[in-house]
């Protein structure tokens, strides 16, 4: 391997990745949106796993994300089906409106 | 720069344009295109890394899957409409904010060269059988678990988004 | 354990056979309701609860094993079996609060009991975790269920906004987590406890930022779990808003199993850095003691307030993981465990009489003294109980927490600024808890006709009021039993 | 007979257990058991007492089992001077608690088992010889306390515009406030000594600049209890909202709580701290006396005024405990039940009448003495022993205090004699007026259906607590001599007052002649 | 008196072994015994009560005259018996003991002597009274706290009687209840005398501190070699003598003793003329040892008493009621007394307080039969002629007025005598001040006596029904009247007490001139009052503003009355507030609403915005990494 990428190359990269999700998270206000922000946030994670897995020479990286990615795969099903479900009671998937148990 | 490297600043960057294109568009389903795409190329990523079973699950689950299921909801609820409306300003400058400050933070953490406690052994491929093979053997409880996770996903989408009540 | 490594699947299975039975139970649930579904909403529940009783007193005849099983993922000490029968327990009292409450599901009720059954599962598991990707893996299975649980009223605005918000913010904790895990795999090469103790301590020096980055990280997600400050925004408007059997599981199998992932991590896999997160939760638990009880002391809505209580009581806790001793950890067992029976019976009794009234603000328990001695008895004492008071069970845990973190504050005065608001947070929480107290005992109800308590109800009241006293009077089984599981760690 | 100290202490207990099991439809035999149970708590007191071996300074009838063995901890009762002083009024008080609690005419049962419990406790704190158990029986009060007053309280309208709910919550969240401050204290004694057990704890010295900061904790921690000038405010409010049995219990002896707090915990393991703090605790002893005196000089209600004189006498308890002498210490201890007793009279009385007249605001009363002839004189009496006039208790433990004070020597302490002296005249002022207003002067026709008390039952718990008074007030030694063994373990010696040379005895039988 | 029958009789009471020592347990506690049984057993059966009363004081009369009559023939000295009342530690030894020195048995034989006699003129008093069984029991207790005052041995012992003596002179001033003036009466009394019991107090600890006994004999014994500086022995000696100041009504804290008539008439006579208010008199003499080194304390006593002495003549010379002339005069007197003590001469005060004990408890019973003839009329100008109609105490009456007035040969004229001689030898204002005030007494006494028993009657209608009282009453009168007459001949008291002071050579003029003064000052006043029709009109316009002076009693009351209501009330309300507000409303009330606020602002953290949760969630993991990892 003549590459000049580091480890460190690929965390940054995941790292933005994950700053991006969590930006998302608190920028938008649409949960399906959000939804795809909190994807993000997984996918970075999977990206720096991998990358350790790799730099490291370990395989259980590689099978947590496998796990990783299953289970988000679940969640998003359970979310969204939690947001179409919010959208028949309210006709919106603003959180914005979802403020009536508060302080 | 060898074409690992170009591929893998190409990729990176088209990554998290796609990423910040997520969040900053207005449109849900641009949003739902461009998470796709990222997903794309992160699987791109797996593969500079050799991890080509996981680049391949990414692709089938993620943009196969999981972005058919978000697509399907967004068309399911015709959201368009109701999202319209502009970013708060507090929230921007907010979530800008924390996500700088992560990325600050993690710039500094990462200055400080990671010696990993324990080596590993041979280089890894990625092959399917070298991912695959610990499932059933090391990793068969999770595993189980995992199923047994997707069970309650499944009752508990059934159960959320039936139309009619029992 | 090497010595039966030739059958260590025997040993597995041994060791998963609580998990089994319950995941078992309830796929029974879901293919008895797609066959046969029962006319009667309760008798599934009541049911459920009879057997998940019978698997609680059945775990007592478990012996725990020496070592770890599934390739050390997995453990059945002292420690994970003080839990797993923690967890029967409160799945037990949720279950018989579910067949009460099941009237006012409109769907699925027997897909419900069957959701517990499989949260429990996740619960049983946690107890049992000694590796990231186990602990990941659980982790989820118990927050995916609580997800829909949350959110199972699904024609109420407040149960799908309580799903949604422990969604999404669930969902991102998860994220810190698993990124969290990354990093802790990354900088020392494994995600097994033991494995990580043992790099930790042949490191000799500090460990890299990186690593220290992906513990906090991982706490993260686990702090978030049991509601501790800054992670416990969520918690008043999930209970607040959740099913009240939900919210009971939340506030007690929960808590609990983030409490067990928590003690199992740091006090194994991270001792090594214990300079690191002591001082950390010091003050984490400071801010989390102040956030819970000031925080309470305006609510009028009562599971809002047992929410705030929550948080409060997980500062309590947090005092005895950051003192950071075997009394600590042993005072963290025991307040867990006379959290459960007290917690429980709050929410048997609030379940009861929303049956009746159908409101959850505490004005609505006005008069509950004389509309039901024994509702108005056991909420009162569950309320002392949580405000720590003799002769109850909440006193001796309170004082057990004092004592570990005082214990630690002769070798670090800074210990004793922590005891200080915890004696403030005391007398703050009684505040409030009397409030509801007076409601009980001092108001007058608008409608003082009486509330009817069903016999599985009237049994699981009395069990959790007889166990908040015993415990309360004669502490020393549960203090053993809580004793025996802190050796796991070998602390001093 | 040991094993009879720990029936004394635990039958209220089991008494309120086995009401628990009585239907609430039947109050006359859970009342009847609730009488049982504190007479023949008291009499087994009593018996303890005459069997009390009055030579010896140390814990006697020592009995308990183990309890908790991990923490060394185990249920352990013993008593010494001081606290079989104390037991015996517990014992006094709860058993005529019990007798006038026969006004209480609504969810009896209830009422019943929490006063039990309430007894039990006390006596219990006063009893055990277990730092853990010390705590619990301390704190377990607060219920019973809370609920007696916040159930079958009553709190008529006057200037401190307040409902009972509001004195209920304050006075709780007071007693748990100096509770778990003391509770900081106790545990750094027990995590610097690692036992539990008070009779070792004896024997483990805290270190100097440790004492220095833990002696404050249970010193102000006990003294929220104790109504300690400026956490006092309370107390008034509390009484004045309690129902009869519930103020004389408090007044009589919960408070008394605080003050043995600091003598049989503070005082002996930290000896260092206490000669510290002293000085202050003087000088809040003197706010005690003098300023919650010049309080009750403005009060109209009859609970406040004695609520407040309550607060003024702690503040003898806390003077006599700063003197840190023999005399001094033990004038403290006999005050503590010389003034539980007259408290409870106090209070007796006053719930005696207020339960028919449904007012005691003083100046709406007058010339009671007419129609309630007996109460009138016991309430005359009262006032005098509160007054430290000489024949009842509370002169003696007074004169105590002011010797202890005095004997300490510093002009600080002289001061503050001074103005505790000077105390009893403000105390005789607001008391002799208070009895001037209402059951002197001329009689107001609207008062006209008062009864006064003629059958035994009606007389007798006054008549049981005057008697007491009167007979320490005759013969102290009766409870000054255990009570000055048990202080002179941790408390220095008295030397003479004076250098001068005293003459021997056969020297002043030449003077006399 | 028969010498050999009394040896025999005392040397038979000795074989049978009671001692005179086990006697003074009896004098002391009848009475006790018998108020408890009043107040325990007999409240319902009157004749009971009072012949329980009765008996008690009787035996402790006769067993005080007969312990005086051993003292006197066999002259056996007293040992000491006491009781260990209360001991802790070294420091504190406080015995309950019996001292029978000539003083004490002095004492006693007034305190039961003129006991017994309002004893017996009570009975006929109080009949038909509601509270007669009370009556007789609290004067039995006063009798028992009496005869403790004069038995004591040590100053604790003291205190303690002196303190009963207070409380039950509180319930028999206060004995008509329901009159305000009477519960007003008592409460000031005893608030009055506690006032100087602090003093007391104080003046016994710092002795104490310094001799380190409370004993009298041990402290006279010790007293010189304490080294005590002039200072700290006056200090104690005023304080002591505070004490005093209180219980004989000198001034300021006389106020007291005046309102105390609203008692029943034998009250008066008892408390205020004959036990009580000499009570300090007596305490003074009993540790004069302790005054008399001390120049300073005695020069205030002294000044103290002669202002007093004079202070209450005044004012005596302007009231109208028949029982505050008799109480100022005894003020007066009582200042005598204590001029006395303060002019180094104890025992002319003990002779004084004896002989004034003995007429003036005449004098009050006097009044008192009057009194109860015109059916509790107390006003001086409502009465009038009445000397036909009631001879007996019209007679009696006029013996205790020249005694008190010091006319020879009755008592008043020896003690009086004894001590002008003195105050004329020590101190020539005061000897001014005393003999003015001897002028005086002789003319407001006089003024009585016209203005009562001569003269028109001026209600004609009580006149008509007055009459002499019953022989319960008049015996009394008659007793004590005899003793007024002989107490005083040969200096049979001071030589029992122990020989006078040897006073020198008088001349004859001086002799002369205290024999004159009084029957000038009667001169005076039965020019003025002796009349059909008397008034003070005449004096009035002569004395100008200072009658308005001396008739409101120098405005004493009105004084203390604005000091407790402008310093006392100021500082209890000042306190009142401070309590309600500073503490309770800004303390505790601004703790527990900043706790409140606190918890208001806490919350607003909640603000329900997912959006805003994660924000915070972020915050939180940002900034805890920072701390831990960053920095």
């Amino acid at each position: 391997m003549t590459s000049a990428l580091t480890l460190n190359h690929y965390l940054i990269v995941s790292g933005l990745l994950f700053a991006l999700g969590i930006a998302g998270v608190i920028i938008r206000r649409n949960a399906l949106v959000i939804y795809m922000a909190l994807e993000m946030n997984l996918n970075a994670a999977n990206l720096a796993l991998i990358a350790f897995s790799k730099f490291n020479r370990i395989i259980d990286g590689q099978i947590l994300v496998f796990f990783i990615i299953a289970i988000a795969a679940a969640e998003v099903a359970v979310g969204l089906a939690i947001i179409v479900a919010l959208y028949r009671r309210k006709q919106s998937i603003s959180v914005d409106e979802l403020t009536t148990m508060r302080l | 720069m060898n074409i690992h490297d170009a591929l893998f600043w190409f990729f990176s960057i088209a990554m998290l344009a796609c990423g910040l294109l997520v969040i900053a568009n207005r449109n849900p389903v641009t949003s739902a295109m461009f998470l796709v795409l990222l997903f794309v190329f992160m699987a791109g990523l797996f593969l500079l890394l050799e991890a080509i079973f996981i680049a391949a699950i990414q692709v089938l689950v993620y943009a196969g899957a999981v972005m058919v299921l978000f697509l399907f909801v967004i068309m399911l609820l015709d959201i368009k409409a109701s999202e319209r409306r502009k970013f708060k300003i507090l929230g921007v400058v907010g979530g800008i904010a924390v996500g700088l400050a992560f990325v600050w933070e993690l710039v500094i953490i990462l200055s400080q060269p990671i010696e990993p406690l324990a080596g590993g052994g041979a280089e890894l491929h990625g092959g399917l059988e070298e991912v695959v093979k610990p499932f059933f053997a090391h990793y068969m409880l999770p595993f189980e678990v995992t199923a047994l996770l997707l069970l309650v996903a499944m009752v508990g989408v059934v159960l959320l988004s039936k139309k009619e009540l029992k | 354990m090497t010595g039966f490594i030739g059958n260590a699947w025997i040993w597995n299975l041994y060791a998963v056979q609580l998990e089994c039975l319950l995941a078992i139970w309830g796929i029974l649930i879901l293919l008895s309701d797609a066959f046969a579904p029962t006319s009667n909403r309760r008798t599934i529940g009541y049911m459920t609860a009879g057997f998940v009783a019978a698997a609680l007193l059945y775990s007592f005849f478990l012996v725990p094993l020496q070592g770890s099983l599934f390739n050390g993922m997995y453990r059945l000490d002292t420690f994970a079996l003080y839990f797993k029968r923690l967890f029967l327990l409160a799945l037990t009292m949720v279950l018989v609060m579910a067949a009460e409450f099941s009237p006012r599901i409109e769907s699925g009720v027997a897909e419900f009991y069957a959701l517990l059954m499989f949260c429990a599962v996740g619960m049983l598991l946690i107890a049992s975790v000694n590796d990231f990707i186990l602990l990941f893996v659980a982790l989820e299975l118990v927050t995916i269920t609580f997800y829909v649980l949350a959110s199972y009223l699904r024609r109420q605005i407040p149960s799908l906004e309580a799903g949604t918000k422990y969604l999404i913010l669930g969902a991102l904790s998860s994220g810190f987590t698993v990124y969290g895990i990354a990093y802790i795999f990354g900088t020392t090469g494994t995600t097994n406890f033991d494995t990580l103790s043992r790099h930790l301590s042949a490191l000799g020096a500090q460990p890299p930022l990186a690593f220290t980055f992906g513990m906090l990280l991982v706490l993260t997600g686990l702090g978030f779990k049991i509601a501790s400050v800054p992670f416990q925004i969520w918690a008043p408007d999930v209970y607040q808003g959740a099913p009240t059997p939900v919210t009971a599981f939340l506030a007690v199998g929960s808590k609990a199993a983030g409490f067990a992932l928590l003690l199992r991590v740091l006090f194994t896999g991270l001792m090594p850095v214990q300079y690191i997160w002591g001082p950390l939760l010091l003050v984490l638990a400071g801010a989390t003691l102040l956030y819970g009880n000031l925080g309470a002391i305006p609510q009028h809505n009562i599971k809002r307030l047992l929410g705030y209580s929550s948080i409060g009581h997980a500062g309590y806790m947090l005092m005895g993981i950051a003192a950071g001793n075997a009394l600590g950890v042993s005072a963290v067992l025991f307040y867990l465990g006379q959290y459960a029976f007290t917690n429980l019976c709050a929410f048997l009794a609030i379940i009861a009489v929303t049956a009746v009234t159908g409101s959850d603000e505490i004005a609505s328990f006005s008069g509950l003294g004389k509309r039901s001695p024994i509702l108005g008895l056991a909420l009162f004492l569950s309320m002392m109980s949580l405000a720590g008071v003799p002769p109850l069970s909440g006193f001796f845990g309170k004082f057990q927490l004092f004592a570990a973190v005082i214990r630690r504050a002769q070798t670090d005065g800074h210990y004793y600024v922590l005891a200080v608001i915890g004696a403030v947070a005391v007398v703050i929480s009684l505040y409030f808890y009397l409030g509801v107290g007076r409601a009980i005992y001092m108001q007058e109800a608008e409608d003082p006709s009486p509330i009817p308590v069903s016999k599985p109800m009237r049994l699981a009241l009395y069990v959790c009021m007889v166990a908040m006293i015993g415990l309360g009077i004669y502490q020393l089984p549960l203090v053993n039993a809580s004793i025996m599981a802190a050796k796991v760690f070998g602390l001093h | 007979m040991d094993i009879l100290l720990g029936i004394a202490v635990l039958l209220p207990l089991a008494a309120a257990f086995l009401a628990f099991l009585f239907p609430a439809n039947k109050p006359k035999a859970i009342r009847a058991l609730a009488m049982f149970a504190t007479g023949v708590s008291l009499l087994i007191t009593l018996v303890l007492f005459a069997n009390f071996n009055r030579h010896e300074s140390g814990y006697q009838f020592v009995h308990g089992i183990s309890w908790l063995p991990t923490y060394g901890c185990s249920l352990k009762f013993g008593v010494d001077g001081i606290s079989m002083t104390l037991l015996l009024l517990v014992g006094f008080v709860s058993f005529c608690g019990a007798f006038v609690s026969s006004e209480i005419h609504e969810r009896e049962k209830e009422y019943y088992i929490l006063f039990l419990a309430l007894t039990s406790g006390i006596s219990g704190t006063f009893c055990t010889l277990d730092l853990f158990f010390f705590y619990f029986f301390y704190e377990m009060a607060v219920i019973p306390m809370y609920l007696l007053i916040g159930v079958w309280g009553s709190l008529p309208p006057g200037k401190h515009g307040r409902t009972k709910e509001y004195a209920t919550m304050k006075l709780t969240l007071y007693l748990t406030a100096g509770a778990v401050l003391a509770l900081i204290g106790l545990l750094a004694i027990y995590s610097i000594s690692g036992t539990t057990d008070i009779e070792k704890l004896q024997h483990n010295w805290v270190a100097t600049n440790t004492q220095m900061w833990v002696f404050p904790c249970l010193l102000f921690g006990f003294g929220f209890l104790a109504s300690m000038w400026p956490f006092h405010t309370w107390s008034p409010l509390g009484y004045a909202a309690a129902p009869t049995a519930a103020s004389m219990m408090h007044a009589g002896v919960l408070k008394k709580l605080g003050a043995y707090g600091i003598i049989r915990l503070a005082l002996p393991l930290l000896p260092q701290g206490a000669r510290h703090w002293a000085n202050l605790l003087a000088i809040l002893a003197c706010f005690n006396i003098l300023y919650a005196g010049w309080v009750a000089l403005t009060q109209k209600d009859w609970k406040f005024v004695i609520g407040y004189s309550s607060v003024s006498h702690m503040g003898y308890i806390f003077l006599g405990i700063a003197a840190l002498n023999v005399v001094g210490v033990s004038g403290a201890v006999l005050l503590m039940f010389a003034h539980g007793i007259m408290a409870a009279l106090t209070f007796g009385l006053i719930g005696f009448f207020y339960h028919q007249t449904h007012n005691r605001f003083v100046p709406d009363l007058s010339g009671l003495a007419r129609k309630i002839p007996f109460i009138g004189v016991c309430m005359v009496m009262a006032v005098m022993a509160s007054s430290g006039l000489p024949g009842f208790a509370n002169f003696v433990s007074e004169l105590m205090v002011f010797l202890g004070a005095w004997h300490q020597g510093s002009t600080l302490f002289r001061v503050a004699t001074i103005c505790a002296v000077w105390g009893i005249v403000v105390t005789a002022t607001y008391l002799l007026w208070a009895v001037r207003m209402s059951f002197f002067g001329p009689f107001d026709e609207k008062w006209s259906m008062l009864k006064d008390a003629v059958t035994f039952k009606q007389k007798f718990p006054y008549a049981l607590l005057l008697a007491v008074l009167l007979t320490v007030g005759f013969y102290p030694r009766l409870l000054t001599d255990i009570i000055k063994q048990s202080v002179a373990t941790f408390v220095p010696a008295d030397s003479e007052p004076s250098i001068a040379a005293t003459p021997s005895a056969p020297d002043l039988a030449k003077v006399q002649e | 008196m028969n010498h050999w029958l009394l040896n025999y009789s005392v040397d038979w009471g000795m074989r049978n072994g009671h001692t005179p020592i086990c006697s003074v347990w009896i004098i002391l506690f009848a009475p006790l015994v018998a108020a408890a049984l009043i107040a325990l057993v007999t409240p319902k059966w009157k004749g009971v009560s009072a012949a329980l009363s009765i008996g008690a004081i009787a035996l402790s009369f006769a067993l005080s005259m007969g312990l005086f009559l051993v003292f006197a023939v066999k002259h056996i000295a007293h040992q000491p018996h006491t009781i260990q009342w209360l001991v802790v530690g070294d420091a504190v030894r406080i015995e309950f003991g019996m001292i029978t020195d000539p003083l004490a048995m002095l004492m006693l034989l007034v305190v039961t002597g003129v006991g017994l006699a309002i004893h017996v003129y009570s009975l006929g008093y109080m009949k038909g009274d509601p509270g007669f069984s009370r009556f007789f029991a609290c004067l039995s207790l006063f009798t028992f706290s009496m005869l403790g005052i004069v038995l004591s041995n040590n100053f604790i012992q003291i205190f303690i009687f002196w303190e009963l003596v207070g409380a039950s002179s509180y319930l028999l001033i206060g004995f008509w209840f329901e009159k305000p003036s009477a519960a007003e009466a008592g409460k000031k009394a005893f608030l009055t005398t506690r006032i100087g019991d602090v003093g007391m107090m104080l003046g016994i600890l710092l002795l104490w501190s310094r001799a380190g006994t409370f004993n009298f004999a041990e402290l006279q014994a010790k007293l010189p070699s304490l080294g005590l500086s002039p200072g700290i022995l006056a200090l104690i000696g005023v304080l002591i003598f505070t004490g005093a100041v209180g219980k004989s009504a000198q001034v300021p804290l006389h106020v007291w003793l005046p309102d105390a008539m609203e008692g029943p008439t034998p009250v008066s006579a008892l408390i205020h003329a004959a036990t009580m208010v000499a009570a300090g008199v007596y305490m003074l003499c009993r540790v004069s040892w302790l005054i008399l080194p001390s120049a300073t304390a005695l020069h205030l006593i002294a000044w103290i008493g002669g202002i007093t002495a004079i202070m209450a003549a005044t004012i005596a010379i302007a009231q109208n009621d028949i029982k505050r002339i008799l109480a100022y005069s005894t003020l007066s007197q009582l200042g005598y007394m204590v001029m006395t003590v303060g002019l180094g001469g104890p025992t002319q005060a003990m002779f004084h307080l004896t002989t004034h004990a003995f007429f003036k408890a005449l004098l009050f019973l006097g009044a008192g039969s009057v009194i109860v003839a015109l059916h509790h009329e107390q006003d001086i100008w409502k009465m009038g002629g009445l000397w036909k109609k009631m001879p007996i105490t019209f007679w009696t009456f006029l013996i205790g007025t020249l005694a008190l007035a010091g006319v020879p040969p009755l008592s008043g004229f020896y003690s009086k005598d004894e001590i002008l001689l003195l105050a004329f030898e020590k101190s020539t204002p005061l000897f001014i001040m005393a003999i003015t005030t001897a002028f005086l007494t002789a003319y407001y006494m006089g003024r009585e006596v016209f203005v009562v028993f001569f003269g028109q009657p001026r209600d004609r209608h009580s006149y008509d029904h007055a009459h002499e009282s019953p022989l319960v009453m008049t015996l009394p009168l008659i007793f004590l009247a005899l003793l007024s007459i002989v107490a005083g001949w040969h200096g049979r008291v001071p030589d029992f007490l122990g020989a006078l002071p040897e006073t020198g050579h008088h001349s004859v003029l001086l002799t002369g001139g205290l024999i004159a003064v009084p029957l000038f000052g009667f001169l005076v006043a039965a020019t003025i009052y002796w009349k059909p029709e008397p008034s003070d009109a005449p004096v009035k316009a002569a004395l100008g503003q200072l009658w308005t002076w001396v008739e409101n009693k120098y405005y004493f009351d009105e004084l203390y009355a604005w000091i407790v209501k402008y310093v006392q009330g100021t500082i209890a309300t000042i306190c009142d507030l401070f309590d309600r507000w500073i503490l309770q409303r800004l303390g505790i009330g601004g703790l527990s609403v900043g706790t409140g606020l606190l918890g208001r602002t806490v919350r607003l953290l909640q603000t329900g915005s997912i959006s805003g949760y994660a924000f915070l969630v972020g915050l939180g993991v940002t900034v805890i990494i920072y701390c831990v990892v960053v920095r």
